[in-house]
């Protein structure tokens, strides 16, 4: 079965984007796919490369990059949410004028028409948030 | 056709549950996760209002949140039913929707 | 619409400008208007006070984006419905809200009201009658 | 010695501002800002509650956070007093203490 | 502790793990611990789940830093309320919470409890009588 | 009087760096001081230089930029927190092997001693958060 993951909250503060990693890595456990997952909202903020999360703790951003890399899981973060929040890749720096970005391999930055298509494309979608 | 719900807040802080449990149809799933494991715990001030559903609606509980929360499995309210991760997933999967009550 | 349509239902359960769900679900909703599926609004719980008409956000210096819903029609966009409970238990009628219309291309363009009051009994039988729940 | 309490949240989805209202004291300022401001809308399921503290406790209620979510003043609960931004600052500094129930 | 201490109460209102808030507020009264003032932490609403012993966090694969609240007394945060009718509200009693002691250097380093349970309208109380309130 | 200002969430998704903003403008503007302002939790996310809000909304990092320089108040941002949401300066970039950094003009990354001094020092605190 196909699931489309949504996930509407930032790392470390909420617990939603941990959730979400539990039921994917579950998800794909059973063998179900998750070719997608689409940040909003706040959610936008766990695709950044900067953080720096105590030694003891888990790193939210690795966890989704790796996870993302041996499954191929699309990581989309919106592009609006996105420019609110400071999130950047390299083009959108540029086109905004901005000195630095600060986006995470395997992330990449879309609109969201992408979270609509995951709605059409997908069997099922479960959101994660606050 | 039938949906699962998940509540992940607690509630004794928001309404989240009481609204969920206020639309949920007979033969879905409500689910507590994160916070909104406290819901499950017995003999609490809203304990009674949830066992009162969970007849006509398959009530669980994500052991996980639980078990990070402190919230010992026997003290659970009747009913109430545990799941792991992959019991969240098949539950997902077996409703044809899923609806975050966040 | 295409007959493979899928029925999108858009939950809004949290009041605007404390937080930016509302803005955001909004957001969404247009962009997801392009995408010709069956698009229905949910309001229930605090999501009813988005709909107040009057709202006047000059004092605290944030962006008013109520008049939005009422252009909602235009990109299709028509079936609004509100909790009754909801409003009630919140001081709140059909008068609080904006009038919020389209015209209806199968009807002469006839303007029809997007609004529909429902119970709580209607609206979780929307609820459970969908192929997406996005919720806010 | 006596404290302004802020309350930010809708009583109608979270608990905070009845437990604030359950721990002002006397003479206390008890002042609804953001969503807050939905706790003196008048005739609501709550407003009985709000109303019969307005005695011991000074409720009062953010002008500009009403009017930014359409909430007309003549609908505001008889006894809440209305307050604008330099208002606020004054309350927090009359009072001797400036607690938020988040 | 100085004449010239300041009253401060860390108040907690938030459950652990579903949102940080307990844990930063948790770093907030360790640094602070340094500062020398008169410290007192309540814990009240959801705020009381932060104490309950037994917590396993490694199916949700974050740190459990529960055992940090049996640390603060070597920090000299030893005034830890915790109100009676939240727990009770939460089906909760004293015996589900961890212990929680100190060493009292007034008293021949005898230890003690330093969770203490009152009523609400002691919380209020403890509220009134501070110089700084800092809300987590 | 002076005020210490304690802001908890992060710009835009909550009211709260808005209203915290309006306070301390009327606070000013009313013959009070506020030395410093500091932002912990989601409230670290205020002071990136990477946010690129619609044109017809308010811009909260320059809000602040603005408004701290000129009445000289210090914007502190929580290190601990920021480390963990990825806000670095230029120093703490180099330190912790960053290939960039997002703090905007005007904010400086510290330790809470900053909060507790702030509530030493201050006549009143006052939090917005969520």
């Amino acid at each position: 079965m196909k699931f489309g993951v949504v996930i509407s909250e930032g790392p470390y503060t909420h617990q939603a984007s941990d959730s979400a990693f539990n039921f994917v890595k579950a998800a794909i456990a059973n063998g179900h796919e998750v070719p997608r997952i689409f940040f909003y909202h706040d959610g936008v903020n766990v695709g950044t490369r900067l953080s720096v999360p105590p030694q003891d703790e888990r790193n939210i951003q690795k966890q989704w990059t790796e996870i993302a890399d041996e499954n191929c899981i699309d990581l989309v973060i919106c592009i609006a949410a996105a420019q609110r929040r400071g999130m950047l890749d390299e083009n959108e720096a540029n086109r905004q004028g901005k000195d630095a970005n600060n986006i995470a391999e395997g992330f990449r930055i879309s609109g969201l028409g992408q979270l609509i298509e995951m709605g059409i494309q997908s069997d099922r979608l479960i959101t994660f948030g606050d | 056709m039938s949906t699962l719900h998940t509540v992940n807040k607690s509630p004794f802080s928001t309404q989240s549950l009481v609204s969920c449990l206020g639309h949920a149809k007979d033969g879905d799933t409500v689910l507590l996760i994160e916070d909104g494991v406290y819901g499950a715990i017995s003999q609490s001030g809203i304990s009674d209002a949830i066992s009162a559903r969970a007849t006509e609606v398959n009530l669980c509980v994500l052991q996980p949140d639980l078990e990070a929360r402190g919230v010992d499995a026997a003290k659970v309210v009747e009913g109430v039913n545990l799941v792991d991760y992959s019991g969240f997933v098949e539950l997902a999967a077996k409703h044809s929707l899923t609806q975050a009550w966040l | 619409m295409e007959n493979d349509a899928k029925r999108f239902l858009y939950v809004n359960r949290k009041a605007p400008y404390g937080t930016i769900y509302a803005l955001e679900s909004l957001e969404v909703v247009l962009i997801g208007a392009a995408f010709e599926q069956n698009v229905s609004l949910a309001f229930l719980d605090d999501g009813v006070f988005q709909l107040t008409k009057g709202q006047d956000t000059q004092g605290i210096g944030v962006k008013n984006f109520s008049p939005t819903y009422r252009a909602l029609g235009d990109y299709d966009v028509n079936k609004l419905y509100v909790e009754k409970e909801s409003l009630e238990e919140r001081g709140l009628s059909v008068d609080d809200l904006q009038e919020i219309t389209y015209e209806d291309e199968d009807d002469d363009w006839e303007e029809k009201p997007s609004i529909n009051i429902v119970s709580r009994s209607e609206m979780a039988d929307i609820m459970a009658n969908q192929d997406v729940v996005l919720s806010f």
